[in-house]
């Protein structure tokens, strides 16, 4: 149905270990029949150690299979987008750190693009390159953390999210080195970057990328071969093509479901076209290969990121003539998309010729992505939903905003 | 590349009937959008997806806009009688109105298929208090089912058709909505040290009267 | 032991301790004991939550200071970290968390929106700090606070458990049958949370800001 | 093999276990209360007011209560106002400045609209209080911190900034020289072209 990249080579769809080489059976129960037998409501959330924020699940289960699950939102609804028409475009920067607040960077770079598109500014070359390396460093760390989490969901408790914070720490050092701040970088600006990075930085990144394939090959060593976690994550949660795109599914959920859908291909923005990289495609759609999909992910991101090292050409890194402060875009709008760590993150801003946007929207990928949970759960455990959940990726900062 | 144009000519192509207006997009990103009546919504929505030359099989953003009431002013030519025998003369004058305000919904289609995208469909309600009702396109796009939920919570525009259509980010008991441009937020700023604009004046009201001059607790 | 006029001020005792001479009253070692033993709730609400986690991580390792044990039931937790924005849909929860824990127990607002909504605070949906339900104990400014920050916040919440006489009018609540520790848990209301603050727990100071002239 | 990839995770664990002890990679625990982090030039907490003089900070405050800050600042923590004299006229510093550590989210755009270099970022993040309401709201004398005290923080662009005001001020200067002496020289003369000083730039104190 849908061809995939024609760049993701054969070996980036290789699954590591077949299912069938294990003897334990796929934790995948049918739902029964007949629907004999009492059903048990309960509420999972919105204080729940698996739910990865105060997210909330109303499962009702039949025996220990789910039958039905609707999920509860808001209990983390800070009213960004209310507060985005009250404050200057600037003054929306350092509140979109706060969306996912995991990845700061990307959230900068989607409403940066989708300024920029507003007022028609355009980026010098070397902050396009510092965009795409902070870009590529943040699914690294999001990626990292997101398996330390999956693994804890499964039970592995400690262990790999001690290794995944190990590794965070790193490169949230070099974030705070540039930006100033661990998590909020507000780093971006409109037509371009706050900062220069320094040589000194670019080396410490260059460091970073150097070890970040030989930490991944001991990360997977402990993970992906592991029997347990195959047997827990195999099977369980898969997820049609045909309903991950109608369902406006996107990011590596959608890839791990067999469509070679990624906008830096697709829309090609910033200097993505003239690097050179695969994207992962998974054969299955299940919770092991949405974990697969996004390690392979992390290996192109290391080679994206030296490429760009590689390439970083010199000159200015913000515009001078694009206005920060003050900012008044002609009356319109427009709609800026990038591919998050978490999928399509987009800001759709309208502008009434004044310096607060009219309405100031946030299309937050994890939000969207979390419309299929119920139909990924249907038939399986309540073990098995907590680490469906915890493989949509979800951060409650933007599912709720 | 799909321009809005081409779009409209193959919609109105297939549905003679409907009403299909270009909405011009005035800032450099040059992305104008169509705006579709509701009586026909459901109809285009689908061909969008399941026509093979525009297969718009992803619904990427949903969203809503408030637009309140404008006050516009048209200049109405009027011939007044002139001078005995003379010709009428014509007199100009301003008449103010005012333009109702309408919600919108905004959707953003792209094609994953063909790579095309974003074609922006627009609906809009008849007014911002009784005819708040466009049909659902949850029916076509799974993912508005979400977000048309957020719209109705948040923008107050019921979604005929939808499947389940409650309150997604407020409580359900809650009555207001607030991303409405005259939404007004409950009164807590019993502790503002720091206010200014709109909230200096919000936090007046619970500032004790000053009881000597320059009694204050800042110095 | 006479509350109002101690035995040995605390001078005398470290010049003891440093002359070799161990002087333990019962109720050291008792808030010695409590201190290092502070078991907080698993339970994060946003981005703060992360750099709570941090804290707890390889790095900055809350373990040393007894604190590395996170319980996922509030029956078992001593310390409530309020670690991000607590949402008016949320509150509730957050109080009733904190009832169901049982005393002795503590609280730390961390980062800007705990203490008082924060960069957030003007949202509609926003509750301009826990305070106004939960009595808390200790406020780590920052948004967020970097985790040694949250450590620092834990050190000066050990001090202040260290601090606490077992008898008396200033003894913890635990140790008094006058004071209940239960809050009043707000409802979800048609337009707000009701009520919008507990007027036990949470009063503002009088505030007369100069004119902006 | 079943089993495999289970030793083989072991084996990873314990590489890391015994790594701990000897390769500072595995370890990478700071001890924080008794060692200090050492934290980048570029970090940011909360504001501050920076003052030329330790002996009088709140005279020699760069600040000139122009509020844009406070109106750029996104959650509005930032509280100006301008010092006047009994004829109400600006003294241009500011009788009351106060910032709302409880609100503040150390976005740093405050210093980057200050077209007067006179608020910058602080690096102090040990300030938790048992205290709601005063203790977090920070006033101009909490506030004022020495050039010194910037120069120590953050070397690199506190010597950017005094260049830059040395250099502005230099031009000032020189710019209100060159008038007065074509104001002199125009006296005399012929009165024909008015000298039209351009208003001396930013007034560095």
């Amino acid at each position: 149905m849908f061809d995939a990249n024609p760049a993701a080579s054969p070996s980036a769809r290789v699954r590591k270990v077949e299912p069938s080489s294990f003897g334990f059976q796929p934790s995948s129960v049918p739902p029964p029949a007949g629907g004999g037998g009492d059903l048990l409501e309960i509420s999972l959330g919105p204080h729940h150690p698996s739910t990865h924020g105060v997210f909330r699940m109303n499962v009702v289960l039949d025996g220990e299979t789910v039958v039905r699950l609707k999920p509860v939102f808001g209990y983390l609804h800070r009213n960004h987008e209310k507060l985005g028409e009250g404050t200057s475009y600037l003054g929306s920067m350092p509140y979109t750190d706060r969306l996912d607040y995991l990845n700061s960077m990307t959230n900068n770079w989607a409403y940066a693009i989708a300024v920029e598109k507003l007022a028609g500014l355009t980026v010098p070359e070397r902050a396009e390159y510092v965009r795409v390396i902070l870009a590529e460093l943040t699914r690294l760390l999001n990626h990292t953390c997101l398996a330390g989490f999956l693994m804890q969901d499964c039970g592995c408790s400690g262990t790999p999210l001690m290794y995944a914070f190990r590794e965070r720490e790193r490169i949230l050092d070099l974030f705070e080195s540039l930006s100033g701040s661990r998590m909020m970088c507000n780093y971006q600006r409109f037509g371009g970057c706050r900062v220069d990075p320094t040589p000194a930085w670019l080396a410490a990144v260059a460091q970073l990328v150097d070890r970040y394939g030989p930490f991944l090959d001991e990360f997977e060593e402990l993970l992906t071969g592991n029997e347990i976690i195959m047997a827990r994550t195999q099977g369980v949660g898969r997820l049609p093509a045909a309903l991950a795109v109608n369902a406006g599914v996107t990011g590596p959920m959608l890839r791990a479901s067999g469509v070679g859908h990624d906008l830096r291909k697709v829309d090609g923005y910033g200097v993505y076209p003239r690097l050179n990289f695969r994207v992962p495609v998974g054969d299955h759609g299940d919770v092991y290969d949405r974990y697969m999909v996004r390690v392979l992910e992390m290996r192109e991101s290391i080679s994206l990121l030296r490429q760009a090292l590689a390439a970083l050409p010199g000159g200015p890194v913000l515009d001078p003539k694009a206005k920060q402060r003050g900012l008044r875009p002609k009356a319109g709008e427009a709609y800026g998309r990038i591919e998050g760590p978490k999928g399509e993150i987009g800001f759709y801003l309208v502008s009434d010729g004044t310096a607060n946007p009219y309405r100031y929207r946030v299309r937050p990928p994890s939000f969207v992505n979390l419309t299929v949970l119920e139909d990924l759960c249907l038939g399986h455990t309540v073990a098995d939903a907590v680490i469906i959940l915890g493989s949509i990726d979800i951060v409650l900062g933007e599912v709720d905003r | 590349m799909d321009t809005v144009e081409h779009v409209r000519e193959r919609l109105l192509a297939r549905f003679p009937g409907a009403e299909v207006t270009v909405v011009p997009n005035g800032s450099p990103a040059g992305q104008h959008s169509l705006l579709i009546s509701a009586a026909h919504a459901l109809e285009i929505a689908r061909y969008l997806r399941d026509e093979p030359g525009l297969a718009y099989d992803q619904c990427s953003n949903v969203t809503g806009i408030d637009w309140r009431d404008r006050e516009v002013i048209d200049i109405v030519k009027d011939s007044q009688p002139g001078a005995p025998g003379g010709p009428p003369v014509v007199v100009e004058r301003k008449v103010k109105r005012i333009e109702p305000g309408y919600l919108e919904v905004v959707y953003h289609l792209y094609s994953l298929a063909r790579r095309e995208g974003p074609v922006v469909l627009r609906l809009r309600t008849g007014n911002r208090s009784t005819a708040v009702s466009v049909p659902s396109l949850t029916p076509v796009w799974r993912s508005c089912e979400f977000q048309e939920r957020e719209v109705f919570d948040l923008f107050g525009v019921v979604f005929t058709g939808h499947p389940d259509l409650r309150r997604i980010l407020m409580w359900d008991g809650y009555q207001d909505h607030p991303m409405r441009k005259d939404y007004v937020e409950p009164d807590d700023y019993e502790w503002e040290p720091t206010p200014h604009g709109d909230v200096l004046t919000k936090a007046k009201r619970h500032y004790p009267a000053p009881t000597a001059p320059g009694m204050t607790n800042d110095e | 032991m006479n509350e109002t006029q101690p035995a040995l001020t605390s001078q005398e005792r470290d010049e003891l301790r440093r002359q070799g001479v161990l002087l333990t009253s019962l109720e050291e070692l008792y808030n010695w004991g409590r201190s290092h033993s502070v078991w907080p709730l698993n339970f994060g609400l946003a981005c703060c939550a992360i750099e709570m986690i941090a804290a707890s991580m390889a790095k900055f390792d809350i373990a040393r200071f007894g604190s590395e044990v996170f319980r996922p039931s509030p029956r078992q937790a001593d310390l409530l970290i309020v670690s991000g924005t607590v949402t008016k849909k949320m509150a509730p929860h957050v109080v009733r968390l904190w009832n169901q824990m049982p005393e002795p127990k503590y609280c730390i607002a961390m980062g800007a929106c705990a203490i008082s909504g924060g960069p957030f605070k003007q949202g509609y949906n926003v509750l301009k700090g826990i305070d106004r339900f939960i009595p808390v104990d200790i406020y780590i400014p920052g948004c967020p606070p970097r985790p040694e920050a949250l450590l620092h916040g834990l050190v000066q919440l050990q001090e202040k458990i260290r601090g606490q006489a077992l008898t008396g009018p200033e003894a913890p609540r635990h140790l008094r049958s006058d004071d209940a520790c239960d809050c009043p848990v707000p409802e979800l209301g048609a337009h707000d949370i009701e009520p919008s603050h507990a007027p036990g727990v949470w009063s503002s100071p009088s505030l007369v800001r100069p004119d902006k002239g | 093999m079943i089993g495999k990839g289970l030793l083989q995770g072991l084996a990873v664990t314990a590489r890391n276990l015994v790594g701990s002890y000897h390769d500072p990679d595995r370890y990478t625990t700071i001890e924080y209360p008794e060692v200090k982090p050492a934290l980048p030039e570029a970090y940011r907490n909360f504001p501050f007011l920076v003052a030329e003089k330790a002996e009088d900070p709140l005279g020699t405050l760069r600040c000139v209560a122009c509020q844009i800050c406070e109106k750029e600042c996104p959650p509005q923590c930032i509280y100006i106002v301008m010092d006047r004299d009994e004829k109400g006229k600006a003294r241009m510093k500011p009788k009351v400045f106060d910032i709302d550590t409880s609100v503040c989210m150390s976005c740093q755009i405050c210093v980057e609209v200050c077209p007067f270099d006179a608020i910058k970022m602080d690096q102090v993040f040990e300030i938790a209080t048992d205290e709601r309401f005063n203790a977090l709201l920070l006033h101009r004398d909490q506030l004022a911190k020495t050039n010194t005290y910037f120069h120590q923080i953050h070397p690199t662009e506190a010597a950017e900034v005094d260049a830059r005001l040395a250099a502005e001020k230099k031009a000032a200067e020189e710019k209100a020289k060159a008038a007065a002496a074509a104001k002199a020289a125009s006296a005399k003369p012929a009165p024909a072209a008015p000298a039209n000083p351009t208003p001396p730039p930013a007034p560095a104190p």
